[in-house]
């Protein structure tokens, strides 16, 4: 069984789905889905050993050798990203018969538990095929499943949140369509290792430069980086609390892994970021976004919308990273995904329980919640202060590498904004300080208890993951690197 | 050159005119049209991809040397589908937003949208004054 | 013996065309809903129905032959069905043909559909 | 163009010469798919949409600036990409030369099956294609999360009524389409086994049987639908397909070869591939025909919700 | 208890964490959990004083805990800079909590478990900063001093604690993060090591603009040294409780903002390549402007605790005048004076603090008359203004004079001239008070006070009525402010081992 284990990480998510819809009780569904992601993680973690051990692994899918049948190739980056999702969702999924108890109609339970499992499904498609058609298939399933996921919401502005995101995703993913027809008329397979060895010799053509820019602009629009983010805020705002933590920690990640996946592997470092101007480009729309996001986020009355505008922040933090294309610049975007999906997933899973105790994230019912729901609160301000890059959390461990990063490259401006971006952090994390610690409670608000125990036990194992990986980073930071030296040819 | 090139010009103009719809008309359903032909006109630039002067459908019979590539057929399939699926789900959108907004219009769930928000915001400025 | 299959069918292909061709014509030249429908009508099942039959003498087996043959009465079932609950919908939706409309306006006489 | 339904429509017609162009491209398999699919699938669900929300469009001043802008210049990017491609129907192409010659040449010796779209559909590439189902079964997922009413309240006295007074108002199409369903059934079953020879296979019989059932569900109304072909049963059919397709991929897995790798599931390698594609065929083919049948029976359901919740305003809007 | 040094090294930190878990769980039982403080303190200053033998022994130790990055590792090791740093802090963590316990009870201040935790988890932060080998763990423990003394600055939790923690926190953590994170990720990446090392870890031949810029941000991002354009924390700070300034001023926060900057002046730049640096000049004309600025400002603040704060802003300067000299005598000075500034500055609080309970006056105008009803604190706030002066019988001539020496040696004349002038600002704005306490009586209520501050005729009425309620502040507190007077004077007298702790720090290698 040890070989097959790529494509049972995808299997089991995808069969689950259909059993799912057998089982009908939302009970027993909700135990299975848990236990279906419990195992996807496991098989991730064995596939990371496996894949730290011993390099590479690539699995036929049907026996037919690579460019004629699909292909599943697992080196370190896919195998950390795999690693991310899955305990993720495993982690996500604990909270969530509670969460949804309050936010979604009984009957549709079963059928949110189905999509969720098919949105795990899509991304771990997406993240562990080699195949450039596959991908596009799974994103199709993720996004599909995204936007049913989101309109589940109760406000009715999440329909509307959901139809923008519909449109938006779908041209992304027909321009990614696009843009692997371009390449595939240029050479003529579409397994990503084949045209990574293809497309050198036909790289001068206009076509394959056409080919580039539209599989980055539609992984961009997925990505929500600075211009094409304008569906994000409203899908997170709006979507069930449970489906929030889970695509803000994950559905950014998985885009910027295909970014780094077409840029470095398939179109090679040479090509896409000396040929064309991607690396000024990034630089620019990373810290654009960076600045005017933050800044979006310190406006907002909901809390939710807050931290889906520092989500885009964080991306472009993340694209900045990218942007000095050094090995030690690819460890810190690496570190970031990680640390970042650690972060967002705990504050939005917080924000859940706030929503299941109130009933709303406006920042005004947050007042005096400091003493009403300490854990809560205190599981915020700790994300916040990550977020912001205190030492002893995640944040600080990625903040410094992508200072390193950039000081490395000599960009000394660039490492003064990325710092001022950060003091940004601290305003808008500190608005809902105040109010949560400083501001009596409204006269007409009921008192609340503390959330439940199933929200309390995925927030701080999440928190104390926050804390951990702050201190002891010789996991994060070995796959990290590892995975930058082997994009970059360099063998660790 | 132009001959060769035709078929590209004329996918590429279908896919403008797709794009422009999606992006131009307000009416929901209009801009679910317009996604449809800017995914058929994908389909038809590999489709002009995979033919070859002469040759015959793909499936293999006595006689016939020259066949056109199956291989982007094979993608075309998966992609009409993909593209039904998200018709479908964005008309069962349509039609859960004209129940919740009572109009498909983009203006006017805007208008509607903007509404809700300065509620919201005058409930929070009284909330924090009081 | 050939030469005669093959002007006789080229003969059914042209009466075909030629009434696909006025049906088009009358699809543009009628002033009216329902006299728009005929022209379409016709050629629906006879223009359709000419075609098969030429082509039926241009089929090479027999296999092919038959196929013709049912889509021949498909056509023949389907055409006149399709018509049929055309009307019926714009009757539904009481679009009155044009004809009747001036006679009301001459006698004023409320038609009593 | 203010009229919704003429937009529909014209949308039905653009699908059915897209597929008419497909087959002058020789690419027979998608014109089938695309004039199944395309043409009636969507443009069917559009029309029922439409009587929900109204057929005119609001005359609203739409923004052409910004559209036009980035029209001309993803446009301006796609022409400059043009100059480069190889030219139209040229044989020596890169993709006719780098992976699609050992499909057309070793198809019939690995496979043995004629038409090599549905060996490299369901068996070179199989696992897009179970991508592919389970997209499919997304939406359907999707849709009935979205649209799905609760149990309606059973009246039967009522349905009959409506049967009746229909019975007589669509009597000729009645009678037709009691004539033609068996044959559309037929038909689909015919393209389910006849995609390995010719145009045809899972995704076009789904459509086409779905065609037929929805075809009698417009006809003899949604209740009498729904007793022929209850929701449960279609949702155990939808997860079977599925489970089918992947129990397949699992058994082959079992046996010791690669996911998908149906040499090992019979003696001769090429009757198991014969047999693992005649499978997940039928897989394909029952996912795609419940997952139709859900969609419309979904968007049906809404619709008959909200004529009844118009039906109950009205009565107390008169009773006021 | 003879454990090695190393475990008492890890102790010093690990004892107040201890105590936190100890106050937390003594919750409602306040006896309890102020014994369990003072036993920790009284713990804390034994062990730290058995370092300091071990130090005097000769007897150098390194401690390592882990590596959060590749060679950025949390290790420890002691030296005599970092101890001078932690016999103040601990024996001073010993006197507040006196202190606190006496001012906290008699103010009935509610959540008080919040604030002696937080105390505790500041002090643990010192120890780290204290003992740290490299600019890296300093830097950790920084960031985790600024954000355990967040909740106690807005202890009140009112509309005003809220304003002055927002300007304190947005200050220290602005600077840390914009100027401080930068200086050091610089520093990492030009040298390659962040441990400190004598003479510093620059190569001779660094490149001086870019040594030059890193030592401005290093001056600016430390925030906690109140450098004139990120001093404006410290006055905002005034909103907490007395204890709480006192721990900012004497005992942790604006200790460790010049003992960091003495450190990476003498460790990380080193006192020859210090000397030759453009911007030291700068800086040096920088600070020197904030001493005299901030005096200034101090003679006009008629809050008595704003006008500390002020005095604390200048005498900050003077601490990092004498580490820019870059002479040893002007480092000795320095830290010198960081010892004798503690105890003065301490005993000025305490007895801020008493009159605020005692007598509930705040302003300074209140304060005159006050001597004949509070004479223990008016003489102890006259010891203290003294060892802030520097003169003779209190310990800060010392320190004053090694600073002057150092400025005299360095030929800075401006600076001498600075030092001087703003000696006698201190006494201008330090001695009135108890002058007025003492010989002046106290003015007519408040509402005409501003008007004339002639005696009006019914003077007699209104003090005898204030007069009755005023008696001395509580034993605890008159206990606390009698060591702490007792310390500055002991300084004066004693200050041998003070000074071979400040002369060891140039001499003795890493």
């Amino acid at each position: 069984m040890i070989s097959h284990l790529p494509i049972l990480q995808v299997i089991v998510p995808l069969m689950a789905a259909p059993i799912c819809l057998l089982l009908k009780r939302s009970q027993l569904v909700w135990l299975f889905s848990l236990f279906a992601s419990a195992i996807a993680f496991i098989i991730s973690v064995l596939l990371l050993q496996q894949v730290m051990t011993s390099g590479v692994i690539s699995y036929e899918l049907g026996g037919w050798e690579a460019p004629w049948g699909i292909e599943y190739r697992i080196d370190k980056l896919n195998a950390f990203l795999l690693l991310i999702i899955s305990a993720i969702s495993t982690v996500v999924l604990i909270a969530a018969q509670t969460s949804i108890e309050k936010e979604i109609p009984k009957e549709k339970h079963t059928l949110f538990y189905i999509l969720y499992l098919l949105s795990l499904t899509g991304m771990l498609g997406i993240v562990s095929t080699g195949d450039a058609f596959n991908v596009f298939v799974f994103l199709e399933i993720s996004s599909l499943s995204a936007y049913a996921l989101i309109a589940l919401g109760q406000d009715r502005r999440a329909l509307w949140a959901s139809y923008q995101y519909l449109i938006m995703g779908t041209i992304g993913a027909t321009f990614i369509l696009i843009g692997i027809g371009l390449m595939y008329q240029m050479t003529g397979t579409l397994n990503m290792q084949d045209l990574s060895q293809r497309l050198p010799e036909v790289a001068q053509t206009r076509t394959v430069f056409t080919a580039f820019a539209f599989v980055i602009v539609g992984v961009c629009l997925k990505l929500a980086l600075f211009p094409l983010h304008l569906w994000l805020p409203n899908a997170y705002a709006y979507a069930p609390s449970i489906v929030t933590a889970f695509f803000a920690a994950t559905a950014t990640k998985v885009a910027i892994y295909l970014l780094i996946r077409f840029t470095f592997t398939v179109f090679g470092l040479s090509f896409s970021f000396t040929t064309l101007p991607l690396q000024g480009l990034f630089l620019l729309l990373g810290l654009t976004g960076i600045f005017v996001a933050s800044s979006a986020a310190i406006y907002q009355n909901n809390v939710k919308h807050v931290f889906a505008y520092s989500s885009i922040a964080q991306v472009g933090y993340i694209i900045v990273g990218l942007s000095t294309s050094t090995i030690t610049g690819l460890t810190a975007t690496l570190l970031h995904l990680f640390n970042h999906a650690l972060m967002k997933s705990a504050i939005f899973l917080a924000l859940g329980a706030v929503v299941y105790r109130l009933g709303n994230v406006q920042l005004s019912s947050f007042n005096g919640l400091g003493r009403q729901m300490p854990l809560t609160m205190a599981a915020i301000v700790i994300g916040g202060l990550s977020l912001i890059g205190v030492p002893l959390t995640v944040g600080f461990v990625s903040k410094w590498y992508l200072l390193t990063a950039l000081l490395e490259k000599g960009w000394w401006p660039v490492a003064i904004l990325i710092l001022l971006g950060s003091l940004l952090a601290v305003i808008y994390v500190w608005r809902i300080v105040e109010a949560a610690y400083f501001k009596k409670p409204l006269a007409d608000s009921v008192p609340v208890k503390e959330a439940p125990l199933f929200f309390l036990i995925p927030i701080w194992l999440l928190i104390t993951a926050n804390i951990y990986f702050g201190i002891d980073t010789r996991l994060s930071l070995q796959v990290a690197s590892a995975a930058a030296q082997s994009l970059f040819g360099v063998s660790p | 050159m132009i001959i060769g090139l035709f078929n590209d010009w004329v996918v590429v103009v279908l896919m403008m005119i797709g794009l422009y719809i999606v992006i131009a008309h307000g009416n929901l359903i209009k801009k679910i049209v317009g996604l449809a032909i800017f995914q058929t006109s994908v389909f038809i630039l590999y489709i002009s991809m995979a033919n070859v002067e002469g040759g015959s459908a793909p499936i293999l019979a006595e006689g016939i040397k020259q066949f056109s590539n199956p291989l982007p057929h094979v993608l075309i399939l998966t992609a009409i589908v993909v593209g039904v699926a998200t018709t479908a789900l964005g008309l069962a959108l349509v039609v859960r937003i004209k129940e919740a907004y009572g109009s498909i219009e983009e203006e006017d769930i805007q208008h509607l949208d903007n509404k809700t928000q300065d509620e919201t915001e005058i409930q929070a400025t009284e909330g924090d004054q009081s | 013996m050939d030469i005669i299959i093959n002007i006789s069918g080229a003969l059914f292909l042209l009466i075909g065309s030629f009434l696909c061709i006025s049906g088009g014509v009358g699809l543009l030249r009628f002033p009216d809903f329902y006299t728009r429908m005929h022209a379409v009508g016709v050629t629906d099942t006879l223009g359709a129905g000419m075609i098969l039959i030429g082509l039926m003498f241009y089929s090479p087996d027999f296999l092919t032959f038959s196929k013709l043959v049912i889509i021949l009465l498909l056509t023949l079932l389907i055409g006149p069905t399709t018509s049929h609950v055309l009307a019926k919908a714009a009757m539904h939706n009481n679009l009155m043909p044009k004809l009747q409309q001036e006679d009301n306006i001459k006698e004023t006489s409320s038609s009593n559909y | 163009m203010k009229d919704l339904f003429a937009v529909v429509m014209l949308l039905g017609i653009y699908s059915l010469l897209s597929a008419s162009f497909f087959v002058a491209m020789d690419a027979v398999d998608v014109a089938f798919t695309e004039a199944a699919v395309g043409a009636g699938i969507s443009t069917l669900l559009m029309l029922v949409v439409i009587t929900m929300t109204g057929r005119s469009e609001k005359t609203t001043r739409h923004k052409p600036w910004l559209a036009l802008l980035v029209v001309v210049f993803t446009g301006g990017v796609l022409i400059y990409g043009t100059f480069d491609m190889p030219y139209f129907g040229i044989a020596d192409a890169p993709i006719h030369s780098h992976v699609a010659p050992r499909y057309i040449n070793e198809s019939m010796k690995e496979i043995g099956i004629p038409n090599i779209v549905t060996s490299v559909l369901a068996s070179y590439r199989a696992f897009d294609t179970f991508g592919e189902v389970v997209v499919i079964f997304t939406a359907g997922i999707g849709v009935m999360a979205l649209l799905s009413v609760g149990r309606r309240p059973e009246e039967d006295e009522k349905t009959t009524a409506i049967n009746d007074s229909m019975h007589e108002e669509y009597l000729v199409i009645r009678i037709v389409t009691k004539m033609l369903i068996p044959f559309i059934l037929l038909y689909a079953l015919y393209v389910q086994f006849h995609g390995d020879f010719g145009p045809g296979g899972g995704f076009q019989a789904g459509v086409i049987f779905a065609a037929a059932i929805i075809l009698y569900t417009m006809l003899f109304g949604l209740t009498t639908a729904r007793k022929v072909i209850n929701q449960s049963f279609i949702q155990f059919i939808a997860a079977a397909g599925v489970l089918l397709y992947g129990c397949v991929g699992i058994v082959s897995m079992l046996n010791g070869a690669n996911f998908f790798d149906y040499n090992v599931l019979a003696s001769d390698p090429v009757a198991g591939q014969h047999l693992g594609i005649l499978l997940i065929e039928w897989g394909v083919g029952c996912t795609v025909a419940s997952v139709m049948i859900m969609i419309f029976f979904n968007f049906a359901g809404r619709r008959e919700m909200q004529q009844n919740n118009e039906k109950v305003n009205n009565i107390e809007g008169d009773s006021l | 208890m003879n454990f090695s040094i190393e475990v008492m090294l890890q102790l010093t930190i690990v004892i107040p964490l201890l105590t936190i878990v100890g106050i937390i769980l003594a919750n409602n039982r306040p006896n309890i959990r102020e014994g369990i403080t003072i036993s920790a303190s009284i713990l804390l200053l034994f062990i730290v004083t058995s370092l300091y033998q071990s130090l005097l022994s000769g007897k150098n130790v390194n401690v390592f805990w882990w590596d959060i990055m590749p060679n950025l590792s949390i290790s420890f090791s002691i030296e005599p800079l970092g101890m001078l740093f932690a016999l103040i802090a601990s024996f001073l963590w010993l006197i507040t909590t006196f202190y606190a316990i006496g001012y906290m009870r008699s103010h009935q201040e509610e959540n008080q478990t919040r604030f002696y935790s937080c105390f505790a988890l500041a002090i643990s932060a010192v120890m780290g900063i204290a003992f740290s080998d490299n600019l890296f763990t300093l830097f950790v423990f920084y960031e985790v001093l600024t954000l355990s003394t967040y909740p106690l600055v807005t202890h009140a939790g009112t509309e005003k604690a809220k304003q002055g923690g927002r300007v304190y926190l947005g200050i220290l953590l602005s600077t840390s993060i914009a100027f401080f994170l930068l200086a050091i990720a610089g520093t990492w990446f030009i040298t390659g090591t962040l441990d400190f090392k004598q003479g510093g870890i620059f190569n001779p031949d660094v490149d001086k603009a870019i040594a030059g810029a890193l030592l401005v941000l290093f001056i600016f991002g430390i925030g906690k040294a109140a450098i004139m354009p990120f001093h404006r924390w410290l006055p905002a700070a005034m909103v907490a409780p007395t204890p709480v300034s006192a721990l900012l001023h004497a005992v942790a926060v604006v200790k460790a903002g010049v003992f960091t900057i003495l450190k990476v002046c003498v460790f990380i730049f080193g006192l020859d390549l210090l000397a030759i640096l453009p911007t030291t000049q700068f800086l040096l004309y920088l600070a020197g402007a904030s001493v005299l600025l901030a005096s200034i400002v101090a003679m006009r603040q008629d809050n008595l605790k704003a006008r500390l704060a002020y005095s604390t802003i200048s005498q900050l300067g003077y601490i990092t005048i004498g580490a820019l000299l870059a002479t040893s005598s002007g480092v000795i000075g320095s830290s010198m004076h960081i010892a004798t500034h503690a105890f003065g500055k301490i005993t000025l609080f305490f007895c801020a603090g008493a009159i605020l309970v005692a007598a509930h006056k705040s302003k300074i105008s209140e304060m005159r008359g006050l001597g004949r009803q509070m004479p223990l604190t008016m003489i102890a706030f006259f010891i203290g203004s003294l060892s802030i002066i520097g003169v003779p019988p209190t310990g800060g001539t010392w320190s004053k004079w090694f600073l002057l020496m150092g400025t005299i040696e360095t030929e800075q004349w401006i600076l001498m001239v600075v030092l001087m002038i703003s000696s006698l600002l201190n006494i201008a704005y330090l001695l009135p008070i108890p002058f007025h306490a003492f010989f002046s009586n106290p003015l007519p209520e408040k509402h005409d006070a501003s008007s004339s501050n002639h005696e009006s005729v019914d003077l007699a009425s209104n003090v005898d009525q204030s007069q009755v309620q005023i008696k001395e502040a509580p034993w605890p507190s008159l206990l606390a402010i009698g060591i702490t007077t007792f310390g500055c004077l002991f300084l004066f007298i004693y200050p041998q081992p003070l000074f071979d702790l400040a002369t060891a720090i140039l001499a003795s290698g890493q």
